[in-house]
């Protein structure tokens, strides 16, 4: 199983947890992920205006990259996924945009939506599939209680995304039951950390990030797991800091027992 | 309404590529939106406004600046009319113009704490800043 | 849009026969609801698709017409059972023996028009006039003869 | 050589203001065969058809062309003024300039340019008729009425008091459909049950009623006044004949897993079971998916406790085949399926209910026995918030772009209901408009409001979220213009309703045609609201459109009292318009035989003239009684032997040269 892999700026840097964790756990899945051999920052947001053209050029440089090494394109941050994937289906249902990306872009071959988006998640729901990730786990996380943060990104609009129900998704739930733990779910695991209102004013997501800790913390969670970075920031700096928040591939990585226990949990507190 | 105004609220539709008179005003937006107390003007507002032409008093709106585009109200709207993206669509004309941005690179430094992560950074950026 | 010698704007003429219980009824029921289609428009009325005769096509293009479109009840939905679904095996015949006396597949045309969809009828001849104006006036199958003797 | 008459209506305004009517008069004067013109304000009026009606006879006319509305309109009113001149109705032909002129066209020289045309195919194509005489057929005089509900039953009591037989077929155990379900009834608050089950009653015991209950419709073959359908009666595994009813079997049945369909599934019932307790007939089903006896083999207890020997494990489907004149279609309808609206939480709480599931927690009958309790934990409710068009009025997929219409009353209803039973308890109600057009239904609506205290907010619900076993409602007061929050204990969902699946093969197979949400389509949305297009097949109840109780019962009548038209009649004057074989040039191939849907078309030995030869020859004959007349036959025809009365191909080409000249 081979996919070109877009790991994006923040996995590079402050979030380089996710990025390492999920390596180390394609490898042990026998998943190839090739990085792209260029790539640059997806604008993190994705231009919503019809009549933004240049802040879609990168994402359609990273499309059409993957789709001239003939690969599926693999996402793990959200925000990638987010902006990439919808990127991808203005390409594939906007004749206008169409037109206009490509004469810019000058391609030698026009790009026109090709490349399959496939978020990390989706890999191992879609490709492996959860039961033998469960038969690959060396060290169940038996007894722990683990709660999913979606937030927003992954799952909405669902028309385009085609994530999981927006509504009431189960993908993180299961990828929890296959690692041995208990899922936790709470109501509002896809309500909205705060994004970047946090930069502006910081209270406004700290209640945001609260209420969605404070529901999971309720319901006997021991842990949070996310895939997004900012997600992460908002609730581990944001939140009521009494349960911790890591990135789901570590978790991934740990029962897959291809990474050091106490690199895990004590992330970022 | 004024010439200016008018031709203010045609980009707004062009650019959003919002029909505002999908609407059938339930307010269900209003009653999605994570940030509803945050906002002066409310989303259900935002689409009456912009059906109305009522675009300059969108543009000193400090919802612009509170809206998280989370997609909760586009996701949930009944008859698909995308109040996020009008509001996305009045911001751009608020900050594409030269000094309409609401955030300096210069600002930025002494925002950061040290586990900001860049794509927070990108995201209010691009968010509030051509 | 084409002109023709007199310098006056291509219309084409565009002969529909349309089945009485499906396409025919979404025809009044675009009229009902005042959507506008081309004038040059022009439906024949028969009991079901499958009572179009090749020959009335053939006639059609023979007389001058630009374009022919046959509508009929969708799929399953036909009024006398099964009489689209003929209609259909005769035209996917009869459309591509067109094609290779010449008769563009742009000119022909089987769309299946409820009748409640008169949007869809309206559209449909839209487009399809729309199609026929980009394709220009149809001569290849005209007699010569008709428009001699009128002279 | 016609001589023909060609009458331009005018309207009023609709074609006059895009026609010039005179100018199509006029024009039309130059055609062949015409002799006489004019233009009339409404020609479908008295004055009009009586100017017509001169002209025949004044002019001699042999056939009219009348320029008007759609043939659909008013074919069948000139057809009739023709008749009434003594002119053949079949000399009378449409040329359709309203539908597809003047309302299409807004400028006027095109319009009327249209119209020419348009009425010169109409006399080309009358040039070429033949007077035409319409054969008769019997007609059976029973009818069949698919659905048992309220719809249903009203139809066939209605049909049946008029003397007729009548069957009805319907697929679950029992009739009364949703009706039965209900609790009270809007605006008028009497129980559902109290005022439909003396019909159940009356439908079952009247001697002209038959019910096939658990039972479908297999297929269908014929035409108006005599179908014949199949009818799957399906193994109920108890002889209805043996069976007392005494509800033994029930009680010890072993196997008590199965979810309630009738109590939508919010309790339990026993693998062989009735539905509920005013149940007709009254006589178990076994349910195979859930009985032990089915699935293992080992059991047997309702047979062994079975005094009377009704208990037949080894019944079958049987296949009843019957003969109709009329079938009306009542298939009623249900709630959409709320999977996608998880925003309610619908999947995830048990407090949060559909309206129909309120009804069965309120019905004295129902699982709780009428006490307002918790699904989940039993305990009476102190908050309850209704949330209203719940995948009504939404043009997203998984929502229905109608209004569904019942859902503003009925929500008033239980809103009052609640609060009347527990004046504890508040009650809020989210709705986005309250729509309650309806004898006494605003004022029924106003009390719950000023009487009862019901709190009615203007908004719509965002989310619900279960916190500490209390649902967290986040909806918008408009008028407040503030997001308000809501700690409720049951959340009720007023669900859009939409036509029962079943609807869509049936259309398919009696060729009623349906509309894009599978309502089935009336003949005229006005003028004809309870007879599909498809003639001899009738519309009642929600089948056709959104409706409350009064309406569908309203409806039921007057679909009986077309059905009681039609079965009143001896014989039916068929369509002229049907297949002809000319037998000199018909080689006798049996292509067209097997081209018919109808079977219409068998070979016979006749003589034949041909050239002056006398021959004795295998001709395709059409029977005139059982063609409908689609033409199928006369394309396949390879030597142009079979031709369409009224539709002839040389009719058809000189309307095409008409057009195109």
């Amino acid at each position: 199983m081979k996919f070109s892999y877009y790991p994006g700026c923040t996995l590079k840097t402050r979030a380089a947890e996710l990025d390492v964790a999920a390596r180390q756990a394609a490898e042990a899945l026998g998943v190839i992920m090739e990085e792209l051999p260029e790539w640059q920052c997806c604008g993190a947001v994705y231009p919503i205006a019809r009549d933004e053209l240049a802040t879609r050029l990168s994402a359609v440089r990273a499309l059409d990259g993957a789709k001239r090494l003939k690969n599926p394109l693999l996402t793990l941050c959200s925000a990638c996924h987010h902006v990439i994937k919808r990127v991808n289906n203005d390409m594939q249902t906007d004749d206008d945009m169409r037109a206009k990306v490509n004469s810019y872009m000058d391609l030698d071959d026009p790009y026109s939506g090709e490349t399959k988006v496939v978020h990390y998640l989706e890999m191992l729901r879609d490709e492996i599939g959860f039961d033998k990730i469960r038969e690959r786990v060396t060290q169940p996380m038996k007894g722990r209680r683990i709660s999913a943060y979606y937030g927003c990104m992954l799952l909405r609009p669902s028309t385009v995304m085609r994530f999981d129900n927006p509504e009431n998704p189960s993908i993180l739930e299961d990828f929890i039951a296959a690692l041995g733990a208990e899922p936790i779910r709470y109501p509002y695991r896809n309500e909205c950390c705060g994004g970047y209102i946090s930069i502006e004013a910081r209270d406004v997501a700290r209640e945001m990030s609260r209420k969605i800790m404070n529901s999971a913390v309720k319901r006997g969670a021991d842990t949070i797991i996310t895939a997004c970075p900012v997600c992460l920031y908002n609730l581990n700096e944001n939140g009521t800091g009494e349960v911790p928040v890591v990135y789901f591939t570590e978790l991934l990585a740990e029962s897959l027992g291809v990474k050091e226990p106490e690199g895990g949990l004590v992330h970022a507190r | 309404m004024h010439a200016d105004e008018r031709k203010e609220a045609e980009t707004i539709i062009r650019a959003s590529g919002v029909n505002v008179r999908k609407c059938m005003k339930c307010g269900k937006c209003s009653a999605t939106c994570p940030n509803f107390d945050e906002m002066d003007i409310h989303p259900h507002r935002f689409v009456s406004m912009v059906e109305e032409g009522d675009i300059f008093a969108l543009m000193q709106s400090k919802s612009l600046w509170r809206c998280l585009s989370c997609f909760a109200c586009v996701e949930r709207c009944p008859r698909g009319v995308e109040p996020a993206n009008l509001i996305e669509a009045v911001r751009l004309e608020v900050i594409r113009p030269l000094a309409g941005n609401r955030l300096r690179p210069e600002a930025i430094p002494a925002l950061l704490d040290e586990k900001i992560p860049q794509q927070l950074i990108v995201s209010a950026f691009r968010k509030y800043s051509k | 849009m084409p002109i023709n010698e007199e310098g006056a704007a291509f219309k084409p003429l565009i002969v529909a026969f349309c089945c009485n219980w499906c396409s025919y009824a979404g025809a009044d029921l675009a009229g009902s609801s005042r959507l506008n289609y081309p004038v040059n428009v022009k439906v024949i009325r028969v009991p079901c698709s499958c009572r179009v005769n090749p020959l009335f096509i053939l006639r059609a293009f023979q007389r001058g017409a630009d374009g022919v479109i046959m509508c009929g009840c969708h799929p399953g939905d036909c009024h006398y059972t099964s009489g689209n679904y003929f209609a259909r095996r005769r035209m996917a015949l009869l459309f591509s023996m067109l094609d290779y006396l010449g008769i563009e597949r742009g000119r022909t045309r089987v769309e299946w028009v409820s009748a409640a969809e008169g949007a869809k009828f309206a559209n449909t001849m839209n487009q399809f006039a729309e199609t026929i104006s980009a394709l220009g006036e149809c001569r290849r199958l005209e007699d010569i003869r008709c428009v001699e003797s009128e002279i | 050589m016609q001589k023909i008459g060609v009458f331009v209506c005018w309207c009023g305004s609709n074609i006059a203001a895009t026609v010039d009517v005179e100018a199509v008069a006029q024009a039309s004067l130059s055609e062949p065969g015409v002799v006489f013109s004019t233009n009339y304000q409404y020609m479908c009026s008295e004055g009009g058809q009586s100017a017509i009606r001169n002209a025949i006879a004044e002019h001699g006319l042999t056939g009219i062309v009348v320029c008007a509305c759609s043939p659909r309109m008013h074919e069948a009113t000139f057809r009739k003024t023709a008749a009434v001149a003594g002119l053949n109705p079949y000399m009378v032909e449409i040329a359709n300039i309203r539908e597809q002129c003047s309302w299409i066209h807004r400028d006027k020289e095109e319009g009327t340019k249209k119209a020419i045309i348009l009425a010169r195919a109409a006399v080309a194509k009358l040039n070429r008729n033949v007077p035409l005489i319409a054969g008769e057929s019997q007609v059976i005089k029973r009818a069949l009425v698919i659905g048992g509900g309220i719809a249903g039953i009203q139809t066939a009591l209605d049909v049946a008091d008029a003397g007729y037989e009548v069957d009805i077929v319907e697929k679950t155990p029992t009739i009364g459909g949703k009706m039965a379900m209900l609790d009270k009834t809007f605006p008028t608050l009497d129980c559902a049950a109290c005022i439909l089950t003396p019909k159940m009653v009356d439908a079952s015991a009247h001697e002209k009623i038959s019910l096939f209950t658990y039972s479908e419709v297999e297929s269908v073959s014929g035409f108006v006044g005599n179908f014949t359908v199949n009818i799957r009666k399906k193994a109920r595994g108890v002889n209805s004949d043996l069976c007392t009813g005494c509800g033994v079997c029930i009680e010890k049945c072993p196997s008590k897993k199965a979810k309630s369909e009738f109590n939508q599934g919010l309790c339990n019932r026993s693998a062989i079971y009735i539905p509920f307790a005013q149940a007709i007939p009254n006589v178990p089903v076994i349910d195979r998916e859930s009985c032990i006896k089915f699935q293992t083999g080992k059991c047997g207890v309702c047979e062994k406790v079975c005094t009377a020997k009704a208990i037949d494990y080894a019944q079958e489907d049987e296949i009843i085949t019957r003969q109709y004149g009329a079938i009306v279609l009542a298939t009623g309808f249900k709630p959409i399926s709320l999977e996608s609206y998880d925003e309610f939480q619908y999947n995830q709480c048990p407090d949060v209910i559909t309206s129909l599931e309120f009804e069965r927690i309120c019905n004295a009958a129902g699982p709780t026995k009428g006490k307002v309790l918790r699904p989940s934990d039993h305990e009476p409710p102190k908050t309850v918030v209704f949330v209203q068009c719940v995948g009504s009025r939404a043009t997203v997929e998984c929502g229905k772009t109608y209004c569904s219409k019942i859902c503003c009353m009925y929500t008033a209803k239980h809103a009052m209901l609640l609060r009347e039973k527990y004046p504890d308890t508040e009650v809020y109600v989210f709705y986005i408009d309250v729509r309650t057009p309806g004898k006494s239904f605003d004022e029924f609506y106003r009390r719950a409001v000023e009487e009862y205290g019901v709190h009615y907010i203007k908004g719509m619900v965002g989310k619900v979220a279960e916190e500490d076993g209390r649902l967290i409602v986040q909806g918008s007061d408009l008028i407040a213009d503030k997001q308000v929050i809501i700690e409720a204990d049951m959340v009720v969902l007023a669900a859009a309703i939409e036509p029962d699946p079943t609807a869509r093969s049936l259309g398919t197979m009696f060729t009623a045609s349906m509309d894009t949400n599978d309502f089935f389509t009336e003949a005229h949305p006005k003028l004809r609201p309870v007879e599909s297009p498809t003639a001899g097949i009738y519309l009642s109840g929600l089948c056709q459109g959104p409706k409350d109780i009064p309406d569908t019962v309203a409806q039921a009548g007057a679909a009986a009292s077309k059905v009681i038209g039609l079965l009143s009649k001896d014989k039916l004057v068929g369509n002229p318009c049907v297949a002809a074989c000319n037998e000199p040039l018909c080689n006798g191939c049996s292509t067209c035989e097997l081209v018919c849907p109808y079977g219409a078309i068998t070979y016979e030995e006749h003589l034949v003239v041909d050239h002056g030869v006398r021959e004795t020859r295998r001709v395709s004959c059409v029977n005139e009684a059982i063609c409908q007349g689609c033409g199928a036959c006369t394309v396949t025809c390879p030597s142009g032997a079979m031709d369409l009365k009224g539709f002839t191909n040389l009719q058809i080409m000189a309307e095409v040269d008409a057009i195109c000249r």
